[in-house]
């Protein structure tokens, strides 16, 4: 799996991310630079990591969002190739028209960061097919503004095409307003583009990919997208 | 030449700051809040003393990143 | 001399927090009466807050050598030897009084200062802590500090990415009127690239990057030396504000223009500015600087040389570069879209010279400008002896359950989740074990080595006997650090009191520190950096003693650290210690 | 009753976010843009009909919470 991380000014987890892609799919992804206006050959997947690009300022991910490479993105996702954007990648994901919706603030106003359940919704996508369909894993969150928003329509919209790949739950995987750490609609966590190449989701499944860190569950996220692409080539 | 450009929440979408803001306006006792919604406002300087370029390039800035149209509404005056 | 300068009156020199006889010995060094700028300077670089005139020659006592120790007290931060080439770079400092009058915007100016002090030494910060002192929680201001501190500490460190893994969080009515904010950042460098402030060879560019210059904080540093009285709210200058945004491009210029080979010295903007760090930067090289205020970027127009020289803007950094590498730096710069601009040359006359319209502002030995602030003996008297209680002449007035029950809901003792929940503590993958035990436990990239941090001090202990207060509170870093399976290798302090001018406050810190010196050479655990606060004092009421003490330790191998956790059934619970 | 508090940075006070938005719309190419300095607006709705008392009580939302007024100023304007 050739992957490239995205790099905007004030990105912050691009090492976090580098590291699990490397350890999972053994090959070192490329750094690209926002104001470039092409990904490197061969690129299956897009990854824009998590951070504050350009401090979060105005709205999130809204400056990244209209950075020169994301043209380039946009073409890669019209052709069919896999973007994963993580917290800030997923606000930008939003911002930049390629999923709909928006993050507001956290409905409690104040950053959160600790560890997180989510329910896997399906197993059938390259972004869940290393986990099991209702599965629930634990990984981190850490953000302000994660509190998934949009009109009524597209949220039926989502749910009706199943959409919506990644929900806050329980630790045996109930949904409902006190795990909803965010205030999230429907207790959205992460969600795909119609076409089902485009994930973005709030939660840090890289902060989870090694054992002696004490838990794996992130890992399922990127062995699937490995699984995907072999499968695929 | 100075303008404002004014950035508010279209009416539906829910705007949790607003909101928490109201709530806390009540618990610190202030009377008669029945509700709150938070916009922004940039003040701009621009060059140059063409109105009516300068209100072409407000508009530009508007719809290309001060507001997300999808859940936003904004009005530019030019003051001076 | 600028036309619009007020002329040097008495008053004028007060208002400067220079005493009279203070003001005596600048004029006998420079042998006439300064210019309003120069002024400005002297109170800049003499004031507490930088040259420790009340604090140094009790600082002495303290042990500051270790075969680990690459740097000790007296540069940006201190740096220890981890092995394998790596180097660990850590400091705490206090941004106390600024918190108190805007908590948000003081505590992320805070966290920003600390963090440029570990990264301008060539260091990629890794860890951050924090100890946090509010006054009791049913004061009218507290809630307020509370809200705007923790907020602050974490809009700064999660969005420049660094995770918050550890601190401390006290109440207590003494600091009602005085919080603390004390801010501590490890990072972690190669061994043989460490960078430092000390300017070498003649003519060298002396470099501008970061952020504009504003009016900001200006007499910052002087506040920060003054006791607050009831109008300290009118006082207030133009407050500082945080932009971790701009801090992060900083870091990572900073970092990849390291890599080059184009830097002989840099040193961070921190209390009063350009003052202090071209000073600095000359003083310890053994030159002469001269500097040239209509280069400086500004971002305010009209800008006086006394405020270009005594702002406090942020996220500011000054180098001295190879004058070859001038492009090659530049271009780093302008790709991470911050200010780039030559302000001034070093030279062979060791004159602190400062142009700005083509006129000379300031023309001081710099030398003297460094280390020839006034040094205090001040008068100290021993706290007085209380009586030593023993627990069994206490009658207990609540059964052992209930008060237990009683203690762990205190804002005190209770957990401090709803703090550390609001820092990202898991940010860079590496934080093996979060806060919530007694060290917070960081892997060293690519391990298998690890670091173990810890923030520590019992305030009430120190009031009560500084000396073993003192003592008490360099154990506990020791203990908390071993506890997590970690080696002690150093210590950096803050050190929080109140009016030095009191004899009976000079006796708490005079006895403080030697419980802390007499700690760190029985544990052979040394202080490597520092900070002093003073004059943490409201309408002649002092802050307990405070310091804090900020404990760094190795774990060769991460994996093997231990937890507080209970990990099993029916395991045996042993209790060690007398 | 509706009404409209509108915060502003004071002058002289740094405003990253201000600073972030110019260099965005200059990399637009949104051209004429000197400067850009970024505040809020609260629209707020209020119970009664007397004017004198919401604008008593806008002023105290506004010194209580809405501004910091270390840093920020504030307008207070009641429309309707
Ligand atoms: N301001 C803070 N930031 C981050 N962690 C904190 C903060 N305050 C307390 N903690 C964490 O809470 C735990 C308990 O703190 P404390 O009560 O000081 O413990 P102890 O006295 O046992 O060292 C520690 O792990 C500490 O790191």
């Amino acid at each position: 799996m050739k992957s490239a991380i995205l790099v905007f000014p004030g990105i912050n987890r691009e090492r976090d991310m580098a590291r699990a892609l490397k350890l999972i799919s053994g090959h070192e992804p490329a750094m690209v630079w926002h104001a470039e206006t092409s990904l490197p050959k061969g690129t299956d997947l897009v990854v824009m990591p998590g951070g504050f690009s350009y401090g979060d300022y105005l709205r999130c991910g809204a400056i990244a969002a209209r950075s020169p490479v994301m043209d380039a993105v946009r073409a890669f996702a019209a052709d069919g190739g896999l973007v994963l954007g993580v917290c800030n990648g997923f606000q930008i994901l939003c911002e930049s028209g390629l999923l709909p919706g928006i993050l507001m603030r956290n409905a409690r106003l104040k950053f959160i960061c600790h560890d997180v359940h989510l329910r896997v919704e399906r197993s059938d996508t390259p972004f869940t097919r290393g986990y099991n369909a209702g599965q629930v894993i634990r990984v981190p969150v850490a953000h302000g503004e994660g509190n998934y928003a949009a009109d009524e329509e597209t949220i039926r919209r989502l749910e009706g095409e199943g959409r919506v790949l990644y929900r806050y739950c329980s630790a045996t995987g109930e949904i409902g307003d006190t795990h909803n750490i965010n205030g999230a609609a429907q207790s959205i966590a992460g969600i795909v583009n119609v076409r089902g190449n485009v994930l973005g989701m709030m939660p840090h499944p890289e902060n989870h990919v090694e054992d002696i860190m004490g838990c794996t569950d992130g890992r399922g996220l990127f062995a699937g997208l490995v699984a995907h692409l072999e499968r695929a080539a | 030449m100075k303008a404002r450009v004014t950035v508010t929440l279209k009416t539906g979408i829910l705007d949790p700051q607003g909101k928490a803001i109201e709530g806390a306006l009540k618990s610190l006792g202030v009377d008669g809040i029945a509700s709150v919604r938070q916009g922004k406002v940039f003040d701009i300087e621009l060059a140059g003393a063409d109105r009516a370029k300068a209100e072409a390039a407000l508009k530009a800035a508007a719809d290309k990143l001060l507001a997300n149209t999808v859940i936003e509404n904004y009005r530019v005056e030019v003051l001076s | 001399m600028n036309r619009t300068d007020p002329p040097i009156t008495p008053e004028l020199v007060a208002s400067h927090g220079l005493k009279p006889d203070e003001y005596e010995r600048i004029l006998k060094l420079i042998g006439r009466v300064p210019t309003f700028t120069e002024l400005g300077i002297f109170s800049a670089m003499w004031n507490e807050h930088c040259s420790y005139k009340s604090s140094r020659i009790h600082l002495r006592g303290l042990p500051t050598k270790a075969p680990w120790v690459i740097q000790g007290p007296g540069e940006n931060a201190g740096v220890i030897d981890i092995g394998d080439g790596q180097a660990v770079v850590f400091k705490m400092e206090s941004h106390n009084h600024p918190s108190y009058i805007e908590p948000y915007q003081g505590a992320t100016t805070g966290v920003g200062g600390i963090l440029r002090d570990v990264f301008t030494m060539g260091a990629r910060p890794i860890a951050c802590l924090n100890a946090l002192s509010f006054g009791d929680p049913s004061h009218p201001k507290t809630r307020h500090l509370v809200g705007g501190v923790v907020a602050g500490v974490g809009g700064y460190g999660n969005s420049f990415g660094v995770p918050t893994v550890g601190g401390q969080v006290r109440f207590h009515t003494r600091y009602d009127g005085n919080i603390l904010v004390n801010a501590m950042a490890v990072g972690l460098a190669d061994a043989d690239k460490i960078f430092y402030a000390a300017a070498s060879g003649v003519n060298m560019p002396i470099v501008y990057l970061g952020s504009k210059t504003g009016r900001d904080g200006i007499h910052g540093a002087t506040m920060a030396s003054a006791e607050f009285d009831d109008d300290s709210a009118e006082k207030r200058p133009t407050v500082q504000v945080g932009d971790p945004f701009a801090e992060k491009l900083l870091l990572e210029a900073c970092l990849e223009i390291m890599e080059t080979d184009c830097v002989i010295a840099i040193q961070d903007m921190g209390a009063a500015g350009l003052t202090c760090s071209a000073v600095e930067m000359g003083a310890k090289g053994d030159l002469g600087v001269d500097l040239d205020l209509d280069s400086v970027p500004t971002r305010e127009q009209g800008m006086s040389a006394y405020e270009m020289m005594l702002s406090e803007s942020q996220e500011r950094m000054l180098m001295v570069l190879k004058p070859e590498k001038e492009k090659e730096a530049e271009a780093i710069f302008r790709k991470w879209g911050l200010d780039f601009a030559i302000v001034g040359y070093t030279t062979p006359s060791q004159r602190f010279v400062v142009k700005h319209g083509g006129d000379v502002m300031v023309d001081l030995p710099i030398k003297e400008l460094e280390s020839e602030a006034p040094l205090y003996d001040r008068p100290h008297v021993p706290s007085p002896q209380l009586p030593v209680v023993h627990a069994r002449d206490v009658a207990p007035r609540l059964p052992v359950a209930d008060a237990l029950e009683k203690l762990i809901a205190t804002p005190e003792l209770c957990s401090k989740r709803w703090v550390w929940e609001q820092y990202d503590h898991v940010i860079g993958g590496n934080t093996v074990q979060r806060p919530g035990g007694d060290a917070a436990v960081v892997r060293v990239e690519d391990g298998p080595k690890g670091l173990a941090l810890t923030v520590d001090v019992t305030p009430r202990y120190c009031e009560a006997d500084p000396f073993e207060g003192g003592k008490q509170a360099v154990a506990e870093a020791w203990r908390n650090i071993t506890a997590v399976g970690g080696r002690p290798l150093a210590i950096t302090d803050n050190l929080n009191f109140g009016n030095p001018e009191r004899p009976e406050i000079m006796g708490q810190f005079v006895g403080c520190l030697k419980g802390i010196a007499a700690a760190c050479t029985a544990l052979d655990f040394p202080v490597v950096s520092g900070n002093v606060s003073l004059y943490n004092e409201t309408n002649g009421r002092g802050i307990l003693p405070t310091p804090s003490i900020g404990g760094v330790g190795l774990l060769d191998d991460f994996t093997q650290s231990a937890s507080l956790a209970f990990k099993a059934e029916g395991e045996c619970i042993l209790l060690i210690g007398e």
